[in-house]
């Protein structure tokens, strides 16, 4: 009886242990993307601005995925006998835009601009990781290896780390009004 | 009660708590289903759908789950406050009842509490109403007097669940002595190793009256605070300069009236007859008609300077109370029960008339639910602008779980006399004497 | 205390149990969420930022200007569109809930056919092709069967280019069968304004700068020809003017919102406003205060009419007309005007005749400032008296009835059983969004865009004194697979070939639309007005602005009215009521609810919830009575009670207001939709079945105030939900005022 | 002494202050001329449609639970047939010393920078204190998932704003000047490095209304609409203080403050209707 109890107890312990691990630090892992799209190549090796293809960054709340029309400009003749190219014609041809996954979600009540943040200089690595080392998007740091920790938590208190000291780097100061609640959500 | 011996006393309260009787499971899961179905599952449909299933509604925000919180913290009042000064006053008669008068205390704050969360909006978030550092910078608002409630009720609940625990070190060593197997170890545990010494004795004693001193104020001030709830907003109806002696002194009034019922029931269940004998309900049935002259004069107060004001807001108000059915009924059968009914105490033959007691401490406690009722839900639905008034009822889910409350409190109580000494043996000793010596002399 | 294999179960136990927590949690993850990017990126659009398309509101006949806000593609917002003449910016509620029409579950999906018995609502989804397929090949038939003639197009009175491709359409299909009908019309008006000022569409009634507003029963705050507008008028007359604050006199037996606004309420006995106003005139005549040099003829007119015999009849004191009378005279400007309920008696036409002479009378406030100002005329609105149309339909005229956006079933009175004379009808054709009470009857329905979806323009009748036009386009995609109007009978015209190609030469209504204005622009680009060079600056103008528009008031002509020609239609007693005042003792007065009008609106859960100005009544019908007559009937608020005419009977819970003549019960008329969308479906009653079937023939126009019923409590269930808990103020100084006295000095 | 009880007065007066701004980057504020306003109800669906407040449909309306943020109330005086009757939209005041504000626990209703009433719905517990202690009886409570509850029934849920979260079952929520519309005039403001001009922000209901009876702006402008309706001097900030009263500086006679008495020092200034045979300017 008294042995169950603590079979019981370890159990439901390393349970939430282990739920609350791959919440916090597993979710939103990588996901495959309908295209193998790599940032790497895009914005290290060829040296892409991310505003090049992310053309709403500083115009909108939202950063804005490229059109396939703003695929097709370069890929016409860059890289045609690519297979992953091959995908992204034939989604032109289709006449169907790319269902993208969406890796950095932001809940509904939370108001977040793209362009409040663009226009206070703050580089989109900040958040967003180094994606110029990305093959594909992620969220999490790696590690020899091993997917960890991901860049960015999207929780409250680590926006209010940035608008209270971080944002110093930036706007020298902290950010106005930045710690009233109404200033991000809605 | 001198021709009662030591041993029975003992025997007496730990007969109590081993020997137990069908009839106890039977009450006991009677209990545990009645929770369950008129508590339980009507609060998890009522968290899974939201407080919609309730009666109340806009402007009547507050309604029955308020009214229960106020009329349990209130029957709280009694048995701490009660035990503590009629400890002070060093009163003999206290000695048998206080044990169960202050248990009574500490759940019926715990019943007001599971009130507190049912009636919330997001009762999942509870933690938040508690300060605690993190990392978003969210503190909580010591402006709100809901605040001093968080606080005035938890420390309420712990001085006098310490007081409860003081007092019954020594009998929680005498069971602890007396009986064998799993309680022996639970009780050697709870005892703290109490051997009867005279450092011991005099350690206890000496914390006891600190505690006992702390605790005046302390619930005098609970129940002030629980009134501010409702008397620092500008409501007409509530906002009363007099509601915090009022609220304290319903309090210990329907304290009093539950002490009375408590008793009366708890003698004949766990036939301890000669214990609690017609000279308590003698005491406490004058302290009733003091608490009942005050309430009434309070009320008087209340209404009375509310009347004079002369301004509509106050006026609608208490002729919505008053003079408006259906309020107007239970208002002046809260006046019966609470102002007329408890005067009959004034003749000795029905103070100690267990029968009368009964019915009229149930009486007493009836009026107490409909002055608390009335107070929230006559002056929310008349509020300042008029085009909003709208009557406030309760919902069947409302109901259900005021019965629970009930029910949970009984379940607690069940338990408490089954896991608990709960009557002082060393105290009731003291009130037999010194049999053993007075025979040498 | 452990010993080594207790510590590798636990370690055992432990890693199962952390990974069972990972393996939930991975399960319980989110789907993710997609990122759809643009295939090609509109021009002008980001994404998360707003765009905004001017267009024109289509929730009634008034025409305000609006204004889309549309985010990736959805529509957010209706505003008013600020540079607007007609709505100022400013829109009304059920403007605002324009969202709801087009977004509304209930909408037809996609094209449907009859398949079950008529009326059963058995329908089967088809595709366009199909379904114009079948329309076109009857059509074909019927033409060459030479019963061209049977086809019958009954649309709402629509304006602007489509109501230009539909006569089109018909006239190259040798049909003259395109009739109009709506319950709340202006017919009545227009007719009585073509008698006093010699034109036949409605004026300018310039409500903003008059000093003195003498209104019979027209509520226009709330549904009167332009609701928006005059409410911009009513706030510009009473604080726009500093110094200055017009007052309202208003004339009714039930005091509707206008009447909660006007400074005095005269509470005449229903159906004598007319004679009211005649002696009034009188009284103005009389008291020296028309100066014409037909005076004496005008005298002799109206001699009838001095206000000591007319205060019996109207049940308004004599001293009281006198006073109105003087007042209106003094007070210049002054306007005088008559509204709905005036009209809808049986002698609509006289009452409004004998109004609107006051205007004339008082000073010729006609063609002034403040007065007024009439508009060009019109073509002659095919209107149509629905019983003319079900004659027909009886007699086997109408071999395809083509119905769009009108819902005769609903909105006729209940005598006159459109729902029966339509079974006579071979094959019925609905263009509708919405499946409501005449759809359903159809045989072929092809839903239709709504006004947020479509192109189309509107000319404003009445404007504000010079010409508005007002451009419709689409502001968002269509949300289901429906077509435009325009668009079915261009389609149509293709199928059919032949003359219609020539006729209806255009791919779609879009296109048609442009083509038609870039006419308009060549006929008028002379224009002073027109400042544009060429069409597509004009056009993009056009779609930016959201219309055209002079922006010059017009100074109107002043106007003669002969004595002799007036007299034969002034009213010569009180209007005529169905139903002896023994057995039916009470007036029955129907207004159209200010949401949902003539009962379009109650598929709107917006308009629904949003409480009846007067009453707060929502989600329901009600009854208003009274409260002194009811308490003496033993009826308390809430009761339900049966109100039977000598035609039919409803059922409805009372509403007591203090509002209401003891002589008179109102009810409003939108509810009691038997097929109307979820919203609509089985709440309230509709009071349009106590009517008799009574029409002005010259008009066309029903009268809705023409019979007396009589009440008898019931203990049915039903349910009155106000929103208002108590109407008493108790002294609380919540709405405080100051007196017009008062207010001068201050303002000095 | 005396100095030492001059402080603790203030100390006295400040506590109970709910407000953390001493002054208030904007002072948003509305003025309603209840002599234009017709009681039509356009305002109430406008700001239906603009904050996606759901609708409850007749049962919860029959119970007094229509979660619209703003209201016309009706009063009427007299008896058949000297009738009046009166109108007056009340919405949020956004109470410069709110009850609720004190009332809160959690702190989940407070006056930001911008003199705003703000409800923070992710912090709300839904103890009903706001909303008890609210003398104006504004705030509106999410008793359902109204979701869950069909309120968006597909499509309607494709008109909902973007820029408005959809509140969550068991949250207070109320009127809020249209934050929204505030915050991107303010973003557009900041892109263009200036301040937010007068009638740049204008809340759905203040837009629509046909008779233009609402007027929105900041009340620290003296040459903003709302200061010269209400006849106000620059920063009146005398108007937060206790006890006091809107008349002493109003220049406009007809200007008063719904419930002024009860101190909350609303921020929403009416113009009294111009109205015959009743007044109340004697019991300034």
């Amino acid at each position: 009886m008294k042995r169950f109890l603590l079979y019981l107890t370890v159990a439901i312990i390393t349970f939430t242990i282990g739920y609350n691990i791959n919440l916090i630090y597993f979710s939103d892992r990588a996901p495959e993307q309908p295209i193998n799209f790599s940032h790497k190549v895009h914005a290290a090796d060829n040296s892409i601005p991310c505003l090049y293809c992310h053309i709403y960054a500083d115009k909108s709340t939202i950063s804005g995925v490229p059109s396939v029309q703003k695929c097709m400009g370069c890929h016409k003749i860059i890289k045609t006998d690519s297979p992953e190219i091959q995908k992204v014609v034939s989604y032109w041809e289709k006449k169907e835009p790319i269902p993208w996954i969406k890796v950095y979600n932001l809940p509904d009540y939370v108001y977040f601009s793209h362009k409040r943040h663009v226009k206070a200089s703050v580089p989109c690595q900040r958040c967003h990781g180094d994606v110029a080392k990305m093959d594909r998007i992620t969220r999490q740091t790696v590690i020899f290896g091993v997917p960890f920790l991901r860049v960015s938590p999207l929780k409250m208190g680590w926006c209010l780390d940035c608008h209270k000291n971080g944002a110093k780097e930036f706007i020298g100061g902290p950010v106005r009004n930045g710690t009233d609640c109404w200033t991000c959500h809605k | 009660m001198s021709n009662i011996s030591y041993r029975e006393v003992n025997d007496d309260v730990v007969r109590t708590m081993t020997e137990t009787g069908r009839s106890y499971y039977i009450a006991l899961s009677l209990c545990l289903v009645g929770i369950v179905i008129t508590f339980g599952l009507p609060w998890v449909y009522q968290i899974y759908t939201g407080q919609g299933v309730t009666g109340l509604h806009s402007p009547a925000y507050w309604g029955v789950y308020l009214t229960n919180f106020v009329f349990w913290i209130g029957i709280s009042h009694s048995g701490t406050l009660l035990s503590a000064i009629l400890f002070i006053t060093q009163t003999p008669w206290r000695r048998s009842i206080y044990r169960s008068a202050e248990a009574m205390t500490f759940f019926s704050v715990v019943t007001a509490a599971t009130m507190v969360f049912v009636h919330m909006g997001r009762p999942w978030n509870w933690y938040w109403t508690f300060p605690y550092p993190n990392q978003r910078e969210l503190w909580t608002n010591f402006k709100s007097p809901l605040m001093f409630d968080v606080f005035a009720i938890g420390t309420y609940a712990t001085a006098s669940f310490i007081f409860l625990y003081f007092g019954s070190i020594p009998d929680l060593a005498a069971v602890r002595d007396r009986v064998a197997g799993w309680r022996k170890s639970l009780y050697g545990a709870l005892a703290l190793g109490w051997r009867g010494t005279d450092r011991e004795w005099d350690l206890l004693q000496k914390a006891y009256t600190f505690f006992a001193v702390f605790i005046i104020p302390l619930a005098v001030s609970v129940h002030s605070i629980v009134s501010w709830d409702f008397a620092s907003s500008k409501i007409p109806g509530l906002n009363k300069t007099i509601f915090a002696p009022y609220f304290v002194i319903g309090a210990i009034y329907s304290g009093s009236a539950g002490i009375v019922t408590l008793m009366i029931l708890l003698r004949k269940a766990i036939k301890f007859e000669k214990y609690i004998t017609h000279v308590h309900f003698d005491k406490l049935g004058i302290l009733l008609v003091v608490m009942s002259l005050l309430w009434t004069y309070v009320n008087i107060t209340e209404v009375f300077t509310g009347w004079y004001t002369g301004t509509s807001y106050e006026l609608e108000s208490l002729s919505y109370r008053m003079f408006t059915t259906p309020f107007a009924y239970l208002f002046w059968l809260m006046i019966a029960c609470n102002t007329f009914f408890p005067l009959l105490f004034v003749f000795r033959k029905v103070r100690v008339s267990i029968v009368a007691a009964l019915l009229i401490s149930i009486g007493i406690n009836i009026g107490m639910w409909i002055e608390r009722y009335l107070i929230i839900s006559t002056s929310l639905p008349r509020k300042f602008l008029p085009n909003m008034w709208r009557d406030y009822f309760p919902s069947w889910v409302e109901i259900s779980l005021t019965v629970g409350t009930f029910l949970f409190f009984t379940l607690l109580f069940l338990l408490f006399v089954k896991l608990w000494p709960s009557f002082s043996i060393y105290e009731i000793k003291e009130d037999i004497g010194i049999p053993m010596e007075k025979k040498g002399h | 205390m452990l010993n080594r294999r207790d510590f590798l179960r636990v370690v055992g136990i432990g890693s199962a149990g952390a990974a069972a927590g990972f393996a939930l949690a991975e399960l319980n993850a989110p789907n993710p969420a997609r990122l759809i990017p643009y295939l090609i990126p509109p021009e002008d659009i980001i994404p998360g930022v707003a765009n905004w398309y001017a267009s024109v509101c289509r929730q009634c006949g008034a025409g305000c200007g609006i204004v889309v806000k549309v985010m990736e593609g959805r529509a957010k917002k209706i505003e008013g569109n600020p540079i607007h003449p007609i709505s100022k910016g400013g829109l009304c509620a059920r403007g605002q809930a324009g969202l709801q029409v087009l977004y509304n579950p209930g909408r037809i999906k996609n094209p449907l056919r009859r398949i079950g018995e008529r009326g059963k609502g058995e329908f089967q989804e088809i595709t366009w092709e199909e379904g114009l397929t079948i329309l076109s090949k009857n059509l074909k038939e019927l033409r060459d069967r030479g019963e061209g003639d049977g086809l019958y197009l009954l649309t709402s009175p629509i304006s602007g280019h489509l109501k230009l491709l539909l006569k089109n359409f018909m006239n190259a299909y040798g049909s003259s069968k395109y009739f109009a009908y709506e319950l709340i019309n202006y017919e009545n008006l227009r007719f009585a304004n073509n008698i006093t000022f010699g034109q036949n569409s409605l004026p300018h009634y310039d409500i903003e700068n008059t000093n003195l507003l003498l209104s019979f029963g027209a509520d226009f705050l709330t549904t009167w020809i332009s609701p928006v507008n005059y409410s911009y008028a009513y706030g510009h007359m009473r604080q726009g003017r500093p110094g200055l604050r017009g007052k309202v006199i208003q004339v009714e037996p039930r005091l509707s919102l206008t009447g909660a606004n006007a400074d005095e309420w005269v509470a005449v006995k229903p159906g004598t406003e007319g004679l009211l106003a005649l002696a009034i005139a009188y009284e103005i005549v009389e008291g020296g205060y028309y100066k014409g040099e037909d005076r004496g003829k005008w005298l002799a007119a109206l001699e009838r009419f001095t206000p000591r015999d007319v205060a019996k009849v109207t049940e308004v004191a004599e001293e009281r007309i006198i006073g109105i009378a003087r007042e209106f005279s003094k007070t210049k400007p002054s306007l005088a005007i008559g509204g709905e309920n005036v009209s809808s008696y049986e002698n609509g036409v006289s009452n409004l005749v004998a109004i609107n002479i006051l205007n004339y009378l008082a000073g010729n406030n006609i063609g002034i400032s403040g007065g007024i100002i009439p508009n060009r005329d019109i073509e002659k609105s095919s209107f149509i008296p629905v019983n003319s149309l079900m004659q027909d339909a009886s007699k086997g005229k109408i071999k395809t009835l083509i119905l769009y956006d009108t819902n005769p079933v609903f909105t006729t009175p209940g005598a006159v059983k459109v729902e029966g004379q339509l079974k006579n009808i071979p094959l019925i054709v609905s263009l509708s969004s919405f499946m409501d009470e005449t759809t359903l009857l159809s045989d072929l329905i092809l839903p239709t865009h709504t006004y947020l979806e479509d192109w189309g323009d509107n000319f404003t009748e009445p404007s504000v004194g010079y010409p508005v036009a007002t451009i419709m386009q689409p502001a968002v995609n269509p949300v289901f697979n429906t077509k435009s109007v325009g668009d079915i009978f261009i389609h149509l015209a293709r199928n059919l070939a032949g003359v219609f190609q020539k006729e209806i030469p255009w791919t779609d209504f879009g296109a048609y639309l442009q083509a038609s204005w870039k006419m308009v622009y060549n006929k008028h680009k002379d224009m002073k007005e027109i400042r544009e060079t060429t069409f597509e600056e004009f056009w993009n103008n056009l779609l930016s602005k959201g219309g055209w528009w002079k922006e010059e008031s017009q100074a109107g002509k002043k106007v003669y009215i002969s004595v002799n020609k007036i007299t034969p239609y002034l009213p010569k007693g009180p209007a005529s009521f169905d139903g002896d005042d023994k057995d039916y003792p009470f007036y029955l007065t129907l207004y159209p609810h200010s949401s949902y009008m003539d009962g379009r609106g109650a598929n709107l859960p917006w308009l629904q919830e949003l409480p009846d100005a007067m009453t707060s009544v929502v989600w329901g019908t009600w009854i208003e009575m009274n409260p002194e007559r009811a308490t003496t009937m033993g009826i308390k608020e809430g009761d339900v009670i049966e109100v039977e005419s000598p035609f039919g009977k409803i059922y409805a819970p009372v509403c007591l207001y203090a509002g209401q003549r003891p002589d008179t019960i109102s009810i409003p008329i939108g509810q009691g939709h038997k097929f109307y969308g979820k919203y609509a479906e089985g709440r309230g009653a509709n009071p349009l079945d106590l009517l008799p079937f009574k029409v002005d023939e010259r008009t066309g126009a029903v009268s809705h105030n023409s019979t007396k019923v009589k009440i008898t409590k019931t203990n049915s269930p039903g349910r009155l939900v106000k929103m208002a808990g108590w109407t008493k103020e108790l002294g609380r100084d919540i709405v405080q005022t100051i007196t017009p006295e008062e207010f001068q000095v201050k303002e000095g | 002494m005396a100095g030492f009880l001059d402080r603790l007065l203030e100390r006295f007066k400040i506590y109970r202050e709910p407000g953390y701004y001493k002054r208030y980057d904007y002072w948003w504020a509305m003025v309603v001329d209840l002599d234009r306003c017709t009681g039509c109800g356009a305002c109430v669906t406008a700001c239906q449609a603009e904050n996606n407040t759901p609708v409850v449909g007749e049962e919860e309306s029959g119970k007094g639970r229509v979660l619209n943020w703003m209201r016309i109330e009706r009063y009427v005086e007299g008896e058949y047939p000297d009738v009046k009757v009166k109108f007056i939209p009340v919405f949020c005041a956004h109470c410069d010393k709110a009850p609720c504000e004190v009332a809160c626990p959690v702190y989940a209703t407070y006056h930001n920078q911008d003199g705003l009433n703000v409800q923070v719905y992710n912090r709300c517990v839904g103890t009903f204190t706001c909303a008890t202690y609210c003398p104006y009886d504004v705030r509106r409570f999410n008793w359902f998932t109204y979701k869950d509850k069909g309120s968006f029934e597909s499509p309607l849920d494709e008109q909902l704003n973007p820029d408005v979260t959809v509140r969550t079952m068991g949250v207070m929520e109320k009127c809020t000047f249209c934050i929204q519309r505030i915050v991107a005039a303010k973003d557009r403001a900041k892109d263009e490095n200036r301040k937010v001009r007068d009638g740049e922000v204008i809340p759905a209901c203040v837009q629509s209304c046909p008779s233009k009876a609402l007027t929105f702006g900041d009340l620290n402008d003296p040459n903003s609409q709302v200061s010269k309706l209400a006849g106000l001097p620059a920063e009146p900030y005398y108007l937060r203080e206790s006890g006091s009263k809107l008349a002493k500086i109003s220049k406009n006679p007809r200007a008063y403050r719904l419930l002024e008495d009860l101190n909350a020092a609303p921020t929403i200034i009416y113009l009294k209707r111009v109205m015959k045979g009743s007044s109340t300017i004697g019991h300034e």
